[in-house]
């Protein structure tokens, strides 16, 4: 391993950095206040130190890693949601929280980490254990309050599906060791595919679709996402989604072409159900993290169809709209439960979840209010927010390869999708009931909602912003 | 002598499915550990299998990376349940199943 | 020009501004958007004087998207009648809103700007966003301001009008797909769209895309149910909005794009879309006949005249096309009077059954003749502006649907059965109610109204010049295509 | 017996302590089943030519782990009262439908390893693949993953050392939120 190797990792290095200070910081001297702001500063130059190099072409580190664009982009997004996860725990957890901050901010790390060393695997052993890494300190911190007795069971549950779905990952990676002797994906996927590499492949593409929460490996998802305190379930929703979605398209490009019309059938199926299915479900939901739950499972519906098509036409326009996709989905996410989490306190039983309760909070807190509309739209897939742009870029792709069952199902998804987002947006502007109260002060949190705010809008109306710079930025050789 | 590689994949099929059965039958959370832990095991068999088939080393290394993953999780899975216990007397899951609906 | 895209800042930033000076000083909403309305008015019939004029900037290179934008006649013609209308829908709600003014003002802003949006757009992308984004305020104004089942209301109409855009913005990808085929560069743009030359079985499907997203806002039956809820719930100023310009996007539309891009389809579905357009106009008029909700009815009636629409748009004739433009202005004047009215009415008495009214004649003598106008406008009386309208629909409809102008005909006469019925069960009989008359605010803009009417029932002409360029090169392309 | 023998009955005893593992109704009683068949497999790993992965496994697994799942059940205190509502859960019909599922997918797998042409190992002898080889390669190329590894059980311990330690007590005052 050579030095320049090492200076390709420095982001990483700096979050491992980050982490053994937090440690030693728990040692001297418990304080939140300073914890948030290590880690703040960790994942901002970790950010920095990521811009500073971003990768132009592919490199190898190692065996394990490799740096290269499309992994740029995804650890970006990663860091992005890290950062807003670590502002808003500060707000959420309040000054005098009977729970301990330091874990919380090392989690948060050690699994962000864990997910941008998943966007940069390459090998079988780094794509093991970085997923592991960032599902178990997430799954720490989905039960972060342990008084709160369904996020213990929702944890719970999560830990043993989640171990199931690695066993079933493991299997399948085994099985394609076995038939070709390699551990690198590139090499793995070689043609021609044997009968047990196909089953192989299925069985990977099943274990990491558990972790997409795609249907049929959906079931989890509600009742984890409802237990959480909500700042973990954004991570939950964003970090672990997007770094997973990263590998899986990865390993889809690297289907050899004997096996593509069988995958694309597979894929095809389940992106319909995940959209159909999520959206219909997300219709009879009350709790707004069920509801989000759903929705997730439709929008990573919406993100397979990118993945499916991949398979048919020139990857770099599937890349670009995948990505934009996911960023949109990701801005949404991070917005949605930013308000909730300023609405909730981490001490109390539960979080800010019925949908009643937020009854007329444009009336109250005209701000959030406006944010959760903005946000809710984007996911609704309306003009002049980013969502609309990912919702073009996806549908210009399922028409472009005719691919009509796809814009089918996203149509009649997105259709059903509307009368829920517009349910919720419709509460927020309803007559005042009862007061509810925000978490006070927390400006920087703030600030970065209204930042990430612009950014939903901005990209929305000049989307050419960004996706004239993701080609450039994705054109891999 | 060897062993018939297709022999060495019948026992790993077996061994996942007990696992899968004791996961999806059994409603105590200590059980469905174990099962997990059954199912695991079975996965880290196999690239063993896989590791002797090809005569490389790192079918062994990610068997020791695969009982680290393992560790890991029965490390948290045994804190939760910890805590789990303290909130209800018996490891009921039906009885967690609070969420559901 | 750069001037023309103001015709869509303006609004924004008036909304804007509306809303923040309203919390400091209150009234000072209507004041700063009455005088960006004015601001507006004045800026489009100088643009107009100068005659046609385009913008393009880059948007979006990656898929060559432009904001580009088209004013010639007609949208002239459209930006001047939704500016009109819009002047009138805050006259009717200058005192009528309580709640939220400032927010009031926004979203009646904002929804101007996208209304205005659909009329300039040069650019499908373009037109889609602004399709879209005209709606958003329009259901904000329904579900906060509305009447008593606003919600229910507010989520049809969204839901109704989103769902069929959606397909709308399938055809217009595989539109600008289908041009990247053909040219090698994907485009959005009208103009380049209009010189593919398509094969028939995705002409016939891109049409359908398009012409069912028109047809659900026009509205269509049997996809009007949105119209009758909405209407009726919403506040005056958001029932005046709907039917007097809403309703005619959906037949912009239909002359913009879906006739000149898809000829031949357009052709050969002109049989059902004839059809379904008598249906509406018979449909529409029975039920407003069966209504006794003032809004209710006037709302059935909007369905009825929209169907003239159809039936003149897709007859391909130079008389008829014109008679759709004509009723499109007067239809909007009209009915956004009648809207009013029904508002003027509903703020005195709280209700807007007609059975809670009758014999209000005898307390408000101008109201009634007012009413009485609105209403004879309605039903085509020669010499308001509805009756050129639908009197060259029908002569030139025949040329080519005989049998469906001679159905359509007896719909004219079932409009003067529920004109009068309504004016009737209102304003005559015996006295329910007590009401006191129009005052001078109402007075003012209800006389402008009845002078418009009276101007272009007079003067048809000045409407037919601003849409000739439009409609003559409608008429080239039917020549080319016609079998 | 020669190894090939020994090999089939070390699987079966693994398969067969497997089973009694979730048929178990006494929670320690399973947790030794469990022991048994991760020796069994030590075992199997042995004769597969994987001395040190089958020391690990005893060591690591059987050893360290198992010690975890039997302190924790230690902590758990079962009475005889769990172990016969245990046993009332324990009724035939709960165990059909995942048999059910889970023969159906093995059929499927066995379907497949058969349909398997022929593996391409051409050694008739097991090679031998000792602890210096998978200790340099461990060493070498996959350093990193030795270091993800320690942050892996890192985060294990951070995690589970919060979710297991006693609950903090409520503060006296209470942060007031401003409206």
């Amino acid at each position: 391993m050579s030095l320049q190797e090492l200076w390709l990792l420095l982001p990483v290095l700096i979050i491992c950095v980050g982490v053994l200070t937090l440690m030693l910081q728990a040692a001297w001297q418990r304080n939140n206040v300073l914890a948030q702001g290590l880690t703040v500063l960790t994942l901002t130059l970790a950010l920095g130190a990521l811009i500073r190099q971003y990768p132009t072409d592919m490199r190898t580190i190692t065996l394990l890693f490799e740096h290269e664009p499309i992994g740029g982009f995804f650890s970006l997004l990663l860091l992005m949601v890290a950062i807003s996860v670590a502002l808003l725990q500060g707000p959420y957890m309040g000054k005098n929280s009977k729970e301990v901050a330091e874990e919380f901010y090392i989690l948060l790390l050690l699994s962000c980490l864990g997910s941008i060393l998943l966007v940069m695997s390459r090998h079988v052993a780094s794509v093991i254990l970085s997923i592991e890494l960032m599902s178990l300190s997430m799954l720490a911190m989905l039960a972060y309050n342990r008084e709160r007795k369904l996020a213990l069971e929702g944890a719970m549950k999560y830990l043993l599906l989640s171990g199931a779905a690695t066993s079933l990952l493991l299997l399948g990676f085994a099985l394609l060791y076995a038939t070709s002797g390699q551990l690198l994906l590139t090499q793995m996927l070689s043609s021609p595919m044997q009968l047990v590499a196909k089953s192989g492949f299925v069985l990977v593409v099943a274990g990491l679709a558990f972790k997409l929460s795609l249907v049929p490996l959906h079931f989890w998802t509600p009742d984890v996402y409802q237990g959480a305190p909500v700042n973990s379930t954004l991570l939950l929703t964003s970090l672990s989604k997007a770094a997973v979605f990263a590998l899986f398209i990865k390993l889809i490009l690297l289907i050899p072409p004997e096996f593509e019309a069988d995958m694309v059938r597979m894929l095809s199926w389940m992106a319909i159900a995940s959209m159909l299915l999520g959206n219909w479900l997300a219709l009879q939901q009350r709790s707004l993290k069920r509801l989000m739950a759903y929705s997730a499972i439709a929008h990573m519906g919406y993100v397979l169809v990118a993945g499916v098509i991949a398979m048919g036409i020139d990857h770099s326009l599937v890349l670009e709209g995948a990505s934009y996709y996911l960023l949109a989905y990701l801005v949404a996410s991070i917005l949605i439960f930013a308000v909730l989490t300023l609405l909730s306190k981490l001490d109390e039983q539960q979080d800010l979840d019925d949908l009643p309760q937020l009854q007329g909070l444009f009336w109250q807190h005209p701000w959030l209010a406006s944010v959760m509309t903005l946000a809710f739209l984007s996911l609704a897939g309306m003009p002049i927010t980013i969502g609309f742009i990912g919702k073009f870029y996806l549908l210009t792709l399922a028409v472009k390869l005719s691919a009509w069952w796809l814009v089918t199902a996203m149509l009649v998804g997105s259709a059903v999708g509307l009368y829920y987002y517009l349910r919720v947006i419709f509460t927020l502007f309803a007559p005042l009931q009862r007061d509810i109260q925000q978490t006070s002060g927390a400006y920087l949190s703030k600030m970065w909602i209204g930042v990430i705010t612009a950014g939903l809008l901005l990209l929305g109306i000049l989307p050419g912003l960004l996706g004239d710079e993701l080609r450039r930025i994705l054109a891999i050789g | 002598m060897t062993v018939p590689i297709e022999h060495g994949f019948v026992l790993v099929a077996l061994l996942w499915a007990i696992g899968l059965i004791g996961l999806l039958a059994r409603k105590n959370t200590l059980f469905m550990l174990m099962s997990m832990e059954i199912m695991l095991n079975a996965a880290a068999l196999a690239f063993i299998l896989a590791g002797s088939l090809w005569q490389q080393a790192d079918g062994q290394i990610i068997y020791i990376l695969i009982i680290t993953v393992a560790a890991a999780e029965v490390g948290l899975g045994l804190a939760l349940l910890i805590r789990l216990r303290a909130h209800v007397s018996d490891l009921n899951i039906d009885k967690l199943d609070e969420l559901r609906g | 020009m750069v001037a023309l895209s103001w015709l869509i800042w303006l609004p924004l930033l008036c909304g804007a501004l509306a809303w923040t000076v309203e919390k400091r000083f209150q009234g000072a909403g209507n004041w700063i958007t009455l005088s960006g309305l004015i601001g507006m008015l004045l800026l489009v019939l100088y643009l107009g004087s100068l005659g046609e004029s385009t913008l393009s900037w880059d948007w979006f290179a990656r898929f060559n998207i432009h904001f580009a934008l088209w004013f010639d006649g007609l949208a002239l013609l459209m930006v001047v009648l939704t500016i009109g209308l819009a002047i009138l829908a805050l006259a009717v709600s200058w005192r009528d809103i309580t709640l939220h003014q400032g927010f009031f003002h926004f979203n009646l802003m904002f929804s101007i700007a996208g209304i205005i949006g659909v009329f300039l757009a040069a650019d499908l992308f373009l037109f889609f966003l602004f399709w879209e984004v005209m709606l958003l305020p329009m259901t904000a104004l329904i579900l906060i301001w509305g009447n008593e089942n606003r919600r229910y209301a507010a989520i049809k109409f969204f839901i109704f009008t989103q769902a069929s855009s959606l397909l709308m913005l399938v055809a217009i990808i595989a539109l600008a797909l289908e041009h990247q085929t053909q040219t090698g560069q994907l485009s959005f743009s009208l103009s380049a769209l209009a010189n593919l030359s398509l094969d028939s079985v995705l002409e016939w499907w891109l049409m359908l895309g398009f012409f069912i997203a028109f047809a659900v806002k026009l509205p269509m039956v049997p996809l009007h149910s949105w119209l009758p809820d909405a209407h009726t719930q919403a506040p005056t100023a958001g029932s005046v909005l709907l039917a007097g310009i809403l309703l005619k996007t959906g037949a912009y539309g239909l002359i913009r794009i879906v006739l000149p891009l898809f000829p031949d389809a357009s052709m050969q579905f002109a049989p059902i879309a004839v059809t379904l357009g008598v249906l509406s106009i018979i449909y529409g008029a029975l039920m407003a006949y069966s209504q006794t909700d003032f809004k209710r009815l006037v709302a059935y009636s909007s369905i009825s005249h929209m169907g003239f629409v159809l039936l003149a748009l897709f007859s391909w004739r130079e008389v008829a096309f014109q008679g759709a433009i004509l009723t499109i202005v007067a239809h909007g004047i009209s009915s956004a009077a009648l809207f009013s009215m029904a508002g003027i009415i509903q703020h005195r008495i709280h209700s807007r059954e007609l059975g809670d009214m009758g014999g209000m004649w005898a307390n408000a003598p101008k109201m009634a003749t007012v009413t009485l106008i609105f209403v004879m406008a309605g039903i085509g009386m020669p010499g308001l502006a509805n009756f050129n309208g639908e009197l060259l629909t029908l002569l030139g409809s025949y040329q080519t649907f005989p049998t469906h102008t001679i159905v359509a005909a007896l719909g004219i006469i079932w409009s003067a059965v529920y004109g009068l019925h309504l004016f009737q069960r209102a304003f005559q009989g015996p006295m329910n109610t007590d009401i006191s008359d129009l005052h001078g605010r109402e007075v003012v803009y209800t006389s402008l109204l009845i002078l418009a009417l009276f101007y272009f029932g007079l003067q048809p002409h000045i409407l037919l010049e601003l849409s000739a360029d439009t409609l003559n090169n409608l008429l080239e392309i039917a020549k080319e295509h016609r079998p | 017996m020669n190894s090939l023998g020994l090999f089939y009955v070390s699987a079966s005893i693994a398969l067969l302590a497997s089973f009694c593992v979730i048929t178990q109704k006494n929670a320690v009683h399973a947790l030794l089943y469990l022991i048994v068949s991760l020796l069994a497999l030590a075992l199997c790993f042995y004769l597969l030519g994987a001395p040190f992965a089958a020391a690990l496994q005893i060591i690591v697994y059987a050893g360290a782990i198992m010690v975890l799942f039997v302190f924790a059940v230690m902590m758990f205190n079962i009475n005889q009262q769990d172990i016969e509502r245990e046993s009332q859960w324990l009724s035939w019909q709960s165990w059909l439908g995942p048999s059910l599922l889970v023969t159906v997918l093995l059929v499927e797998v066995l379907f497949i390893l058969q349909s398997q042409p022929a593996w391409t190992s051409t050694e008739s002898q097991v090679t031998l693949i000792d602890a210096k080889a998978v200790g340099s390669l461990l060493f070498g190329p996959y350093l990193l993953a030795v270091e993800i590894a320690s942050f892996l059980l890192l985060a294990g311990l951070v995690g589970g050392y919060h979710l297991a330690k006693a609950l903090p007590h409520k503060p006296v005052n209470k942060e007031v939120n401003q409206p």
